[in-house]
Formats: C-alpha cells, structure tokens, sequence
C-alpha cells in the first residue's frame, strides 16, 4: 500500500496539476494533506486532482481533499477533480462531493 | 453451511491494507462480482478505520474483524473493545455542506445491505454489516 | 514491540488464497524483499495444507495462523486440533527419486529461517516458523 | 485464485504443449492432473508444460506434475518444463525437480 504524489505548476493555465497515484487510506492520506498545504502556501492558485492512477481511497482521503477545498474556498479559489475511476467516482457521487469537486462541461 | 472466518488485528492504521486484501478474497470467494466486492473493502475499512480512530485510540490493542460465509450472504462483524460512544449523538453529514470528517459510517451504511451498530461508552463497539450475493 | 495478528481459517482449501494473500501483505508491511516475501507466503501456504489435508481431514473445523512481527523477524505459527502425528515417523524426501508427496515440511525447511514443530497424535499440530527480516 | 489449462497437440514436433496459467495449489492443481491424464490418454505422447504464465505452485502442484513424470516414464514417454518464473524456478532448484524436468540444451 504505497501512495505517490507528483506536483507541478502549469504556467500556461496558471494551475496546479497534482497527480496521484497508489491507494489513500487511514495510513497515506496525510501525506496529501501535506502536499496540498505545502503548494498551496508556494503559490495561491486553482488545484487540479488527476486522479487516473488513484487505485483506492476511504473517508479519510475524501476528508483531505474536502480541507484542501475549505482551505481554497477561502482565498477564492477552487479544487477539482478529474479522471477519477469508477470505484472512486462511485464514492465521491454516494458522497455528493460529485458535485462540488467535478466540473461539469 | 456457514464457514466462519476471523481476525485480530493490532489497532493501527498499518494493518487496515491486509484487512482489505483479506476481505476482497473472502469476498471474491463467495461469488460476488468485483463492484460489490470494492463496496465490501471499503465498508470495512471504514469500520476498522473507526475501531482504530476512535475505539483504541491509542495503539493499545487488537480488534477482532468476523466474517460469516452464508449461501446467500456475507456478515461481516468488526468489534473493538475501546471507548465506545453514545450513538444517540451520531449525526449523519450534511452533504450539501461537506465536512472533514463524519462520512465513515454514512458510507458504510450506503454500500452495505443490512447495517447494525452496537456501542457503549467505557466498553466498545460492535458494528454487523451484511451484503447478499 | 511485537504486533500480533492472527487469523482462524474453515480447514478447506477454497481459504489457503486467503490465508496466502494475507501472510503476503503482512511480510511486505514488516518489511521482506519480493523473494522474502514469496519464500514466506509458500511456507506458510504448505502448513496450511497440512493442517487441511493431515489435521483437519474432514472440513470440520478451523485451523489457526497467528502472526508475530517483531523488530528482526516475523514468526509464524500453524495450529491444528486435529489428528497430529508421530514425527519420528518423518521421513525427508529422497530428491534423487521424486515421489507425488511428502515434499511440503522439506520445502517450509528450506526456505523459513527457523522451523519447530510438534505434533501429538490425537490431539493436533503446531508448526512455528520464522524468518528474519 | 484460479487455474486455466490449455492444451494443443504439436504435430510437427509430435508432442504436447500445455500451457498453465493462473495459480497451482492445493484447491486447483487436480484439475492439472485430469487434464494430464485426458491428453496423455488421448495420445501418448511427450509433454512440454509452458509455465510462463503460472504465478504460483505448491507441494500439490508439484506432485501432481511428479506423478504425470512418472506415468509417462513407464511409457517410456517425457514430461518437460519451460519458461517457469524465478519463484516456481527456485522451488524446482531446491527439491531436484529441475534436473529431470528442465532440459539443459
Ligand atoms: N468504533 C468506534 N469507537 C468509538 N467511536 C466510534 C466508533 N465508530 C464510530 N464512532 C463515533 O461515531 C462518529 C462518526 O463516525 P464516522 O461516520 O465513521 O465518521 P468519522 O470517523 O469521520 O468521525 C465518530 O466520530 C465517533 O465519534
Ligand atoms: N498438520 C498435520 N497434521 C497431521 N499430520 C501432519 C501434519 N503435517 C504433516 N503431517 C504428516 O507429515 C507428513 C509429511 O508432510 P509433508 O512433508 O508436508 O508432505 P505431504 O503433506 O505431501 O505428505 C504428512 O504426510 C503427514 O503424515
């Protein structure tokens, strides 16, 4: 049970890209907490979760990313979330975070 | 014909990956298809995330993970003998309004077929959880 | 300190998939390279059928695997009620003449650090084996 | 857990090719030794095992593969192994097994 994170400024769209791959649970998820803290403070822009290599999250990874999303809100910024599979799309919809964390277009 | 099937595991976040792993293969050993098999997992997650978080909340102990093998179902009990909590309290997450925490349970009762939570303060907590095949 | 984790398994092979998919996760947690890793989880595999197919002989009844990983090592414990035998009626296998059994207490032997059994005819078996990290 | 077995008879090299894959052990191997027993029956011939997409075997699959050497032996007939990954390799090195059904070539 291993979680990777890999984070990178896009300049051209003035965002964040964070990718991340392996499964978030009770014991890796605070390493998101950090890594979403810790870029947010380097530069106050939109976060982007491409979760494409995301295997597993439970409640606790659900619950960093909506303190990141808190967080964010406050500064009038946005996180979201693309790419999710359908394991993880299944929980974010149960949830309702579906909608506040998955741009419709 | 039940077969019975059951874990102590030391209460800590490092060991809630082997209860998974374990339960995904009862589970896909009593026929369930791989959706139903990934509700299970994260069900039971949840309910030993909690039995961690908040029953021994201090490393201390082992929790017990029971699961039931019947024709037509799987029961699975996860029980810690830790603090406990008054039930009367537990307030289901306002979704339009989402919080940290306080969605374990909510998920757990959304994936699973049957949900039963027995608790006491001072003593621990018990909660059944049932899917049919 | 020691973390402690044990499983009670039904005495059928459908279970062994389990009990494998557990041990592994468990020796990747203490920590085993890939070859660790599978040496263990065949050992352990191989207990798990003699308690299945020695002790236990008619599916009656559970076995037990219990787990103990400490800071060095990870010690493994097998543990049948069921029919035991005479060890001093053990005879390691002739390599030079392969037959279709009797190869599973030479492979656990070869391939765990440390083996112990015991055996009591009647009343059941316990093989203790270990690895050091 | 499962086991798939594949079977085809080589006419040019007048001898079998099973192919195994999946995982060998005590629930799955006997499937193995019927279908051994089916083939052999069916021509007896020699048998070449491709295990290169076999995961996993226990002392049941190894027995079961022992057994087949010895019916085909008494036919004057061989069973061979090729392709094992390092894990079913180092169990055929440290029960013998690999001196009569590897060929070294
Ligand atoms: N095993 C348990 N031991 C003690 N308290 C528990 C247990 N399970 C749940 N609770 C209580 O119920 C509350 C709600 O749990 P849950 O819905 O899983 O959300 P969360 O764990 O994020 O708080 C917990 O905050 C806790 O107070
Ligand atoms: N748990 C057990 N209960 C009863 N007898 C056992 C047990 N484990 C091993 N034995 C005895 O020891 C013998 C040798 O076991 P082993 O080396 O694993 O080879 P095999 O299982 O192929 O016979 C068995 O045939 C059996 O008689």
């Amino acid at each position: 049970m291993t979680l990777k994170i890999e984070s990178i400024f896009n300049e051209k769209s003035n965002r964040w890209i964070v990718q991340i791959i392996g499964e978030m649970d009770v014991l890796t998820s605070k390493e998101l907490r950090e890594e979403l803290i810790r870029i947010f403070n380097e530069k106050q822009e939109n976060i982007i979760l491409d979760l494409q290599g995301l295997n597993y999250i439970d409640s606790t990874g659900l619950g960093v990313i909506i303190g990141a999303y808190g967080r964010l809100k406050e500064k009038e910024k946005e996180i979201s979330i693309i790419n999710p599979k359908q394991n993880i799309l299944k929980l974010l919809t149960i949830t309702g975070l579906d909608k506040i964390l998955i741009k419709q277009n | 014909m039940t077969d019975f099937l059951k874990f102590s595991i030391p209460g800590k976040p490092e060991y809630v990956g082997v209860v998974r792993l374990a339960v995904s293969s009862i589970a896909n050993r009593a026929g369930f298809d791989i959706e139903a098999i990934e509700d299970i997992k994260v069900a039971v997650a949840e309910a030993c995330n909690n039995a961690i978080l908040h029953g021994i909340s201090d490393n201390c102990c082992n929790f017990e993970v029971g699961c039931f093998l019947e024709n037509d179902r799987l029961i699975i009990e996860i029980e810690d003998k830790g603090h406990g909590y008054n039930m009367n309290e537990y307030v289901a997450p306002d979704l339009c309004n989402p919080k940290e925490g306080g969605l374990g349970i909510f998920i757990i009762k959304t994936l699973m077929d049957e949900v039963e939570i027995l608790s006491n303060t001072g003593e621990g907590t018990m909660i059944k959880m049932t899917k049919y095949i």
